[in-house]
């Protein structure tokens, strides 16, 4: 490869750090992203300009299917589907590098017969996870868009299944290191395949953004190491820091959730789910109109709004946002207090709601939010349930047990707009629905919170 | 395809590029972690450079196949990524004037 | 002597370790500045790494000559730096357990 | 070089890395600087185990000797002089590298007549930047060490005496590239030498701090220019950590002091500093004997300690711990107010006071200072005087405009021990000192608080 080339690679390494320095603060994101794409074009201009290159119509045509699939689904997907769109995106790639490796090996069987060790590791390292990192993205993408249960799936004797898999998978790895044999590495594909699949299955709906972050920084190694067998330094900077940023991200992510990655992975709240959900359905609530609701907001002098889940499922973002300038016309003082993971994945409340041209500054993290709580008339919370559940600060025994909440129990009166009395993703009752000075308003988020638009338009 | 640069040297970029991503994304926000997550799910979309490299010297039938589909995934990778991101970002970005810090 | 991971493969980790290097010092507070200072400046003491491999292929008098006093200042710049910022620290970590933060 | 020697390059890459991280952080910070040392041993180790070294008893004698003059001049210096001793082991570092780069040219100009333009470029580079490094931290000696004038020494027609040598070392540089003349390199080393001395000779002694950050930065870069001529993969990292980590450095230094880093290098203050300062030495102060300053401290609530550059050169660390000790066990409540400059280095007066043993909890930084300041009965400025004077927040005209200082003025009394009316390194008139509420204790740090503190004994 020429020195030119070589620089022009290492400009696109530059910019893949600034991307992510980019990334990481909110003023400097978006241009982040794009010095991101500025590095990705100019890798592949000079990719495809070192010449030598056969096939060039066939590549191109490649490349033209690729974005003719890849940009209508980025641009058209909803708001609320992104998690499943960068799951496959994420997985399409884990596959590419696997196949990028295996065509690699066939490549080189073809040609010689002498083995290098590094090669060969980081060929089955590539297979290997590769293959996990793209069954399992297809996975996350089928619980998230609803095509299976989004509940953890445990197959009887899973844990056994899945240990069996994961030795097989190992002991593959290991045995195609010294022998050079497309049978065994296919059948390490297939295999990875497989325990890709069985590494997901038993986490739960909620928590498979943390997964799919954890499956992006597989990708990036994954991708390093195909740089690696290819030499190609590009692919190892990209890819490592990818796998680098990706862990800590997905450490970050679970230390907001307040548990550990292990539990998320494996534990999946097994224990408690059914108990106590079961038992308490039949103790009295209070539930309210539309038009109860639109009185006791209307004449508040201070509303929190706590959206979660059943927000972004209800797509009831901009009803809310009426709710809220309708609220604020009339002199009321409206904000939201986002907790860091409501919603389908951290930090999608606030997407959400930038969408609906939610001001920036109405937006509280959770230590201000609690402090503008202990001084609200009303908290309102939409289709959240676990982030304002006060058994995490109660009952040592419940799996949020520890996590920070947002206190709505320590407003003057708290507003559940949720379709039943079901717990939430931790599969826990809530006290807080039980107490005197709660009202429920049942149905979905949307529609309920169309019909107090209306009932405080009516005031 | 030999490497140039020797394993050595390709274990202390490695090494490197580690520190970097590790130290770069250590000090993220929580509302960030969504477009940060996709924005490093396109980065190694750059996969598509290997799938290119590797179909462009490929003979057989079945690895020009394979690469082409290897082309395809990356680029989906890639071009998707960044877009989705941007996407996310453009929102975040439209009151970037009236932002608090 | 030859550069066995080739100039582009040194360039990249050059570009690397200056970002490492950004990264890892762009949130010290100013009481350490002094420290850090020194530290880094014990680090640079490495060029006593390079004094003596050369040193050791060298034959003209003039050359081992001028070898041996690249030894000499590499080692203090190393040792001296290495235990200079030690005395400073000792001092700040003589009462860890009371520390505020 | 084997694998098995690189691998131990590498190790000691990675502990130079931790060794930076650590030091950022007060926690690890010692743990940092083991770290590195760590690294160091390990690359010294395996340098030596290579074998294939010649001369291998001048070598082990050489460097014996360079501990020999290492160690002690590190373990017995006073805390006060430690700038110039780090002064010093910086320019030797610098020295060196450009002694390898020298003497790998001479051996290759001996071998072969081919031209690498990369390592001839290199080899440039480190001679004319160490030879910078090494002669400008021997006149930041000079002027620490107080064996030349700490003002800034501008030459009659000094910037284009300046100006013509760096042109002159660039010109060599350049014109040394192409061609492989020893007669030209040791010239240029020569040129560069005068280069350091007429770089450093107009800055001001305190900003001589600065000064050894940036040419840390540049021995830095030089080490990783010298490993570039040797293929050596440690040196470029490390060189290239301190160069990247030095350069940071320096901006926060510069930052801290709240001036731009060409305002340090070339302007010196060098308008400002006589005009005030002579005109206002005759009006009226209110200076107060020992025994005046320790009723107004013994029988105060709360003292803020205002420490600077005076108390480091009177060494009056100690004294001035007794005396809090003393007013802390009648019940005052003594703190010591910290600014980010005071003193001869950034965090000079941690170290001096953390070396007098003074509790950690009562160092306030600048904010917090300035809060406890507005409540104090007595603020006690020792030896200080730029960091409190009140310039920085009234007058745009003055070179330290803009800094943010320590509010001692908004205490009830301020009381100043120094020597005389002189200004501080910014040469300005210090308005507080003739502010009714200010009482002068006149004389050297140490023996006015020792005086202070038999008269609190006596109380
Ligand atoms: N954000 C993240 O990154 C992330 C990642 C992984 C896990 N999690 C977990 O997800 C949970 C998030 O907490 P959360 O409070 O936002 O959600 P939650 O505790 O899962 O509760 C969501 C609530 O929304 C209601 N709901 C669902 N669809 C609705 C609709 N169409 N209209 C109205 N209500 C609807 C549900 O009750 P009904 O069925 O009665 O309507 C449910 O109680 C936490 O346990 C968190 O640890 C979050
Ligand atoms: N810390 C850093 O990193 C750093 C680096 C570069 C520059 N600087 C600059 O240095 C200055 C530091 O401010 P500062 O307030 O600490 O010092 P300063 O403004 O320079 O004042 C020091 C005062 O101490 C007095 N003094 C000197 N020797 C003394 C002795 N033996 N006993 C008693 N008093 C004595 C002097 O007055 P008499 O002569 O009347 O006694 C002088 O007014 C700032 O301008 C800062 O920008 C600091």
């Amino acid at each position: 490869m020429s020195t030119g080339a070589q620089f022009g690679y290492l400009i696109a390494a530059i910019c893949f750090i600034l991307a992510l320095k980019g990334l990481s603060a909110p003023k400097t994101a978006r241009y982040g992203n794009w010095a991101g794409a500025a590095g990705a074009v100019i890798a592949v201009a000079v990719t495809l300009s070192v010449g030598h290159l056969q096939h060039l119509g066939l590549i191109l045509g490649a490349v033209a299917v690729g974005a003719v699939i890849g940009v209508p689904a980025a641009t058209r997907v909803k708001m609320t589907a992104m998690p499943q769109l960068v799951a496959i995106f994420n997985g399409v790639g884990g596959g590419a590098a696997a196949l990028v490796a295996l065509i690699e090996f066939l490549t080189v069987a073809s040609q010689s017969s002498k083995i290098a060790m590094g090669d060969q590791a980081a060929t089955v390292f590539t297979v290997l996870v590769g293959s996990v990192s793209f069954a399992g993205s297809m996975v996350t993408f089928a619980k998230l868009q609803e095509l299976m249960t989004t509940r953890p799936v445990v197959l009887p004797a899973g844990r056994w299944i899945s240990g069996a898999v994961f030795v097989a998978a190992v002991g593959l790895a290991v045995a195609g290191l010294p022998v050079r044999s497309t049978g065994l590495l296919v059948t390490l594909l297939l295999v990875s395949l497989g325990l890709g699949v069985l590494f997901v299955l038993p986490v739960g709906g909620a928590d498979v953004p943390i997964v799919i972050s954890l499956l992006n920084a597989f990708t990036g190694l994954t991708v390093a190491a195909s740089g690696y067998v290819l030499g190609n330094t590009l692919l190892i900077v990209a890819g490592t820091l990818v796998g680098a940023s990706g862990t800590i991200l997905t450490r970050l992510m679970a230390a907001a959730m307040g548990r550990p990655l292990t539990g998320i992975l494996f534990g999946a709240f097994r224990a408690s789910v059914a108990g106590p959900a079961a038992a308490a359905q039949n103790r009295p609530v209070r539930s309210g109109t539309p038009e109860d609701i639109a009185i006791l907001l209307g004449y508040a002098r201070k509303v929190i709004v706590v959206p979660g889940y059943g927000l972004a499922v209800a797509q009831g973002q901009h009803t809310i946002r009426e709710l809220a300038d309708l609220l604020t016309a009339r002199g009321v003082k409206v904000a939201y207090g986002i907790h860091p993971v409501a919603g389908r994945m951290p930090g999608h409340m606030n997407v959400l709601l930038a969408e609906a041209n939610v001001p920036y500054e109405s937006l509280l993290e959770m230590d201000e939010a609690n402090m503008e709580l202990s001084s609200a008339d009303v908290a309102l919370v939409v289709g959240a349930n676990d982030v304002v559940n006060p058994a995490a600060r109660t009952s040592p025994g419940a799996p949020i047990y520890g996590m920070p909440i947002l206190n709505v129990d320590s407003a003057a009166a708290v507003v559940f707009c949720k379709r039943s009395l079901r717990p939430g993703f931790a599969g826990i009752e809530n006290e807080l629905l039980y107490d005197p000075k709660t009202t429920l308003l049942f149905g979905d988020a949307k529609e309920s919170l169309s019909k107090v638009v209306a009932a405080v338009k009516a005031l | 395809m030999a490497n140039q640069i020797g394993g050595m040297g390709l274990l202390t970029i490695f090494v490197l590029a580690v520190f970097v991503g590790f130290e770069v994304v250590s000090k993220v926000s929580s509302t960030l972690h969504t477009p940060l997550m996709s924005g490093a799910n396109a980065i190694h979309g750059v996969v598509l450079v290997g799938a290119i490299l590797i179909t462009g010297v490929s003979s057989g039938p079945a690895q020009i196949t394979l690469g082409l589909i290897a082309i395809v995934l990356g680029t989906v990778n890639m071009v998707g990524g960044f877009v989705v991101t941007d996407r996310m970002l453009r929102m975040f970005s439209a009151r970037r004037g009236e932002e608090r810090r």
